[in-house]
């Protein structure tokens, strides 16, 4: 079996007022080599808790977290380095996911530091060089400091960064949402053409379902540390069997002002009769 | 007719090490009374500036042009004539509404504050501030009007700042990013909710965003804004429809859609540029597909075209050859 | 980045008083029970002090006359003789008597000694923490207005000096300066000649009111007046120093932007809306202000010849009576948690979020 | 991306006092002249004139060069003070940091104990423990001053250990060591390079204050509080051997401490556009 597998996982963090508040009520999901698996879901939703989980960042109360076979919370030795290799996240906001006081090449480079891939220094600047050019920087960004740079090239950082280690799964959390709109699609492709290419698995961790009906093959939605929907991305998203799932892509905005504008007209319409049933 | 707000040739300059900065360049726009308005830019566009101008929150700003509010010029008003003209005469949002609020004031004070500066006594501005609350979709809004903002959600949270924004009575409404930090859904209703009130009220709105996609169903027309610079201006249906400057085009088609699949995002090279390093000529034209040679010697001018304007060289020479 | 589990929208019901009073007792029992760890962790550290002294107590205790057979028997009369625990428990033990020891200086318990010098020094404080606190807020927040030109530069200035004047060299200034020099105030001891008013509180000013003798307040005011200067001049501009930077955190907050926007003026922008935002860290260093200023009356009081907790620690430690400088420790240590649990209620009491985060924490526990 | 604020005039003021008075300390007592330490009872308490600027004291030695020798023992040791006890508060915060939570919740707890007591009152217990010396004052300091070190460098690392970027580190499997010392240390520290030299100009008050009392630095000594408790007695026929050690404490207090502002101006934004607090 290769590939993340999280299986009936299950969280909870004491909660105001006494008790305990369940954010994960049993989810389950799993990324092979090579596929795009998007997950859908709002704040609250539980989705920062499940990539923390499945990063083995933190203990789920129960359910299992198995990489390559291998219980990632209980791995050690040769099988916690393997995951620690093979498993990489790229975080929502750039600014805050480089730390401020590394160089390019030494945030590019500890991977391969770490891991002993590369520990010549000479070579690892060439492997440095390399792995920013195929992510469309030039090679002299090496010598700068993260603040040197704009949100889509930190990203582009943080991308040559966790493909250093030739991982088998890359994890988004939400890659592209503080970024600015014109440079989304740059990075959505970025990734993309590194999936293709090296056929990497990813789990892409977003709230807008434009970008992961653009990038996903399938698709899971989650709505308060559950799982209400599955399946093939143009299967959920081109007929929504769940309630939520319908209104999540009523919400989602529509670039066309006819269409917008009448949708708008149409829940004026159900506010008022709303409002006149009221009293 | 005269139009409740008109900008012409706004200039802003934030003071950077001995000198100024200038980060809007000669903006020209108009808002009717009733119309909605939206004003699109990326970071450093200068759009939030722009608005924040409008009601002179920052001191430290030089701000030049002119700007004339329901016929009075707000940049020869006294500071007492500005204090009056907040909130009264514009009414603003900002984006985050957790932070729009004082933690340690509850939240029914907040909005009765705005009326307790005009000299309304202290039984009455909190029966209004109830009121408008409730109307807002507060509900038990008058014992709701008790707590302190964290006692809030996000949706009610926006729903307590645009109270604020409104109880006054003004006629324009200024939302500076006011769904940015908030769900889909929760951004819908607040666009719902200043959808009503205004409707309600008559009330002009300027929108100020950085998505494209929730202007399309909610402003009569759209600006577009690029380092510091408006590039675009027309009805929503014909920015969306055909899109005369590059950017704008680029913008709309760099989006992916959720009501239907994309094969290939044609993505535009490069980054908005920050204030401090414009490029000369056209901001635009490093990452322009069309660019022409003159795009980088000289500024393209707004120029009126179809049901709008555009600031395009290319445009220009396509419209003097049509 | 992450979902933080503190932050849970379902939030507890503000209108249930009694189940909200549960979390307050909760809370003030969890910290009570914090002071008393603080406590204990304190006296052990007193008692192993005992114990690094250099020489043999039990000969300290006997006198230097003593001879060898006098000195064992004040090792059995004071314990000394038993296992180290069994002294520590012993130690614990008397101390939750109040039995401090006594001084080898006066030969009374030390606890009737703090008794009896504590009052003067509780009316400096006092005063001295109502100089500060009357000086520092009305300052910080009328040049927080001025925005870093004219007042505000001025008193920046002035009091980035003041906060670094050694406060025993004011004192011993001041004294030359308007006691000696200028003959306007009296320099030292805490009364006139011959003026006596009755021992009620141990506070003699508060004594004279009571007992209704205009001049002997006078009297003692006149006395307090440069220790009190001396003391509020360099805490008020620690204050100062510290709202200042508070406020300025908080006109900078994203907040603030709104207010202006609804018409409100600098005035109301500034007392109404930033400086509630700023007092929370203020209020938590007036707090730790207090037990400093306990530190520095050992300077001032030792200058201005007045009776007071300092002046009685320092004498103790010239004559190395033991058990007079840790039972004064140990006292000080105590008084300064009881103003810490006073400084924790004051923080719930005037912050709305802190007190949401404790409903909820108690609720947890 | 930032801009580095300009070196202004009073920015560079401070640091020429700094700097001078740390030549002082370091210097000092190799230019001092040898009658600055010994008596010469003939010229005692002569007013400041032209061959003494600042006059002579009880002994007849000058005051400005006792003064000027006097900065070693006053800074240097305030500076020692502080140097050691932030270093303890960087290990025990830094073992916080790593260690299971339970420690970490009772080490924190540990240091609420030194939280409760006034630094001056608690280094008079131990003086006094130990026998009044200028040594005894600094151990009683060093050992006194860390919790609160600690405890600010604490809440910053738990601030820092949720920063993405840590975070991102052990998703890479970077050790423990390799991620407290490139990546959370060196994003914490900041605060407390500021916080030192605001520390040191409240140690040198402190220092100064017990020395006064008579439980620090002893009569010879130049230490300025030594000298002014020595000049105690003549304060009101010969001011100066008074008022000149007590500015200087004053004088090298106050440039510490806007040492300490400048710095936070300068370092605090740096951190904070680093990213450093998410």
């Amino acid at each position: 079996m290769t590939g993340l597998a999280v299986t009936d996982l299950c969280k909870s963090y004491p909660a105001a007022g006494g008790g305990r508040r369940e954010v994960l009520k049993g989810v389950s999901l799993r990324i092979d080599k090579g596929e795009c698996v998007g997950l859908i879901g709002e704040s609250g939703s539980g989705k920062s808790t499940l990539i923390r989980c499945a990063l083995g960042l933190e203990k789920p109360d129960s359910g299992r977290v198995d990489y390559e076979g291998s219980f990632v919370h209980e791995a050690t030795g040769p099988d916690l380095l393997l995951f620690r290799r093979e498993v990489q996240i790229v975080f929502q906001d750039p600014f805050a996911s480089l730390n401020p006081r590394m160089t390019v090449e030494e945030l590019v480079g500890e991977g391969l530091l770490v891991h002993r891939i590369e520990p010549s220094r000479a070579r690892r600047r060439a492997c440095v060089a390399e792995l920013l050019g195929r992510v469309g920087l030039e090679a002299d960004a090496m010598h700068r400091y993260p603040r040197a740079f704009s949100g889509g090239q930190r990203q582009r950082i943080a991308i040559a960064r966790a493909l250093a280690v030739s991982p088998r799964i890359l994890v988004c959390d939400e890659p592209v949402s503080a970024l600015d709109v014109s440079v989304q699609a740059q990075v959505i492709n970025l990734l993309a053409d590194m999936r293709s290419a090296l056929g990497l698995g990813i789990l892409f961790v977003a709230h807008d379902i434009g970008v992961v009906r653009y990038l996903c093959d399938s698709v899971l939605v989650l709505a308060e540390g559950r799982v209400v929907e599955e399946g093939p991305t143009e299967t959920v998203f081109g007929d929504p069997q769940h309630d939520y799932t319908r209104a999540l892509m009523a919400a989602a905005p529509v670039p066309d002002p006819a269409e917008a504008k009448a949708r708008r007209a149409l829940r004026r319409q159900q506010r008022e009769a709303a409002r006149g049933s009221e009293p | 007719m005269k139009p409740l707000l008109e900008v012409r040739a706004l200039t802003i300059d934030v003071p950077k090490g001995e000198g100024w900065m200038r980060v809007v360049d000669g903006v020209d726009f108009s808002i009717g009374a009733g119309e909605r308005v939206a004003l699109v830019g990326e970071s450093g566009s200068g759009k939030s500036m722009t608005a924040r101008a409008l009601m002179r929150l920052d001191d430290a700003l030089r701000i030049g042009g002119a700007i004339r509010f329901a016929g009075e010029e707000v940049l020869g008003c006294t500071e007492a004539e500005m204090r009056a003209l907040r909130g009264s005469g514009i009414g603003m949002v900002f984006q985050d509404p957790m932070a729009s609020l004082d933690p340690f004031m509850r939240v029914g004070d907040q909005v009765a504050e705005v009326l307790r500066i005009r000299g309304v006594g202290r039984a009455e501005a909190h029966a209004r501030a109830v009121a408008i609350l409730a109307e807002l979709g507060v509900r038990d809004a008058a014992s709701r009007s008790g707590a302190y903002p964290h006692e809030f959600s996000g949706g009610m949270r926006q729903r307590v700042v645009l109270a604020m924004a409104l109880v006054a009575g003004p006629k324009l409404l200024v939302a500076d990013e006011p769904t940015t930090a908030l769900d889909a859904r929760i951004q819908q209703q607040v666009l719902d909710l200043i959808d009503d009130a205004a409707a309600d009220r008559g009330l002009g709105v300027l929108l100020i965003t950085h998505n494209l996609g929730i202007v399309a169903g909610f402003a009569d027309r759209v600006l577009v804004m690029y380092s510091g610079r408006i590039v675009e201006e027309g009805p929503v249906e014909q920015i969306f429809a055909a899109p005369a400057h590059p950017y704008t085009r680029g913008l709309i088609a760099a989006v992916p859609r959720a009501d239907m699949r994309v094969d290939r995002l044609p993505p535009i090279d490069g980054a908005p540029p920050s204030p401090a390093r414009r490029p000369s000529g056209c901001a635009f034209h490093p990452r322009c597909p069309v660019r022409l040679p003159v795009c980088v010697m000289t500024a393209p001018q707004l120029r009126p075209s179809g049901g709008g304007s555009v600031a395009c060289h290319l445009a220009a020479a396509e419209e003097a050859m049509a | 980045m992450f979902d933080s589990p503190a932050a849970d929208p379902a939030l507890p019901n503000r209108f249930a008083p009694v189940r909200a009073a549960a979390p307050l007792v909760r809370f003030f029992a969890r910290r009570i029970g914090l002071s008393v760890l603080t406590l204990l962790g304190l006296v052990t550290l007193a008692f192993a002090m005992t114990k690094f002294i250099p020489g043999d107590e039990a000969q300290v205790a006997a006198g230097p006359d003593a001879g060898p057979d006098q000195v064992e028997a004040m090792r059995a009369r004071l314990g000394l003789d038993a296992p180290a625990i069994v002294q520590y428990l012993r130690f614990i033990w008397r101390l939750l008597h109040g039995d401090l020891g006594t001084s080898i200086v006066t030969y009374q318990p030390v606890l009737r000694d703090l008794e009896r010098v504590l009052p003067s020094t509780l009316e400096l404080v006092a005063i001295t923490m109502v100089l500060n606190l009357v000086i520092a807020i009305p300052v910080a927040t009328i040049a927080a207005a001025q925005g870093g030109r004219g007042l505000d530069a001025l008193t920046r200035i002035a009091a980035a000096i003041a906060a670094g004047l050694p406060v025993f060299w004011v004192a011993l200034m001041l004294q030359f300066l308007l006691g000696t020099l200028a003959r306007v105030l009296p320099i030292s001891g805490q009364r006139g000649f011959g003026v006596t008013v009755p021992n009620w509180t141990g506070m003699r000013t508060l004594d004279a009111l009571l007992s209704g003798n205009p001049s002997a307040f006078l009297d003692a005011s006149l006395y307090l007046v440069l220790p009190a200067a001396t003391l509020a001049l360099h805490f008020s501009s620690q204050l100062f120093r510290a709202l200042r930077a508070s406020l300025e955190l908080a006109a900078a907050s994203d907040f603030i932007a709104p207010v202006k926007a609804k018409g409100a003026s600098t005035a109301r922008i500034l007392w109404r809306h930033a400086l509630p935002n700023a007092l929370p860290p203020v209020i938590t260093l007036a707090g730790t202000q207090i037990a400093d200023m306990l530190g520095a009356a050992v300077l001032v009081e030792a200058v201005f010849a007045r009776q007071g907790v300092g002046a009685y620690l320092a004498n103790a430690v010239a004559q190395k009576d033991t058990f007079a400088v840790i039972g004064t420790v140990l006292f000080v240590g105590a008084m300064v948690c009881v103003v810490n649990l006073l400084v924790d209620a004051i923080l719930l009491a005037t912050d709305p979020r802190l007190r949401a985060a404790e409903l909820a924490r108690g609720g947890r526990q | 991306m930032m801009a580095r604020p300009h070196l202004s005039l009073g920015d560079a003021t401070v640091f020429v006092l700094v700097a001078l008075i740390l030549a002082a300390a370091v210097f000092g007592n190799l230019l001092a002249p040898e009658a600055t330490f010994s008596s010469d009872i003939g010229n005692a308490f002569l007013p400041p004139d032209a061959q003494h600027w600042l006059g002579t004291d009880s002994q007849g030695r000058d005051v400005l060069w006792r003064v000027i020798a006097g900065a070693a023992p006053s800074l240097l040791s305030s500076m020692l003070v502080v140097t050691i006890y932030s270093l303890i508060g960087v290990v025990v915060a830094t073992l916080a940091t790593v260690v299971p939570r339970w420690l970490d919740e009772g080490l924190m707890r540990g240091t609420e104990i030194g939280l409760a007591l006034p630094g001056v009152i608690v280094a008079m217990g131990f003086a006094s423990a130990m026998g009044p010396s200028l040594a005894s004052a600094v151990i009683a300091m060093s050992i006194t001053g860390w919790p609160i070190t600690a405890r600010l460098l604490r809440s910053i690392t738990r601030q820092t250990m949720v920063a993405p970027y840590v975070q991102g580190a052990q998703v890479m499997g970077v050790s423990r060591f390799r991620l407290m010392t490139r990546h959370v240390l060196p994003n914490s520290l900041d605060v407390l390079i500021i916080k030192w030299s605001g520390d040191v100009s409240i140690t040198i008050l402190v220092l100064g204050g017990l020395s006064f009392v008579g439980v620090g630095a002893q009569p010879p000594s130049a230490e300025w509080g030594a000298m002014i408790s020595d000049a105690r007695s003549y304060v009101s026929t010969a001011w100066w051997t008074a008022a000149a050690p007590g500015a200087a404490i004053a004088l090298t207090a106050v440039s510490f401490s806007l040492l300490g502002d400048i710095l936070q101006r300068r370092l605090g934004g740096a951190g904070a556009s680093g990213g450093a607090r998410s």
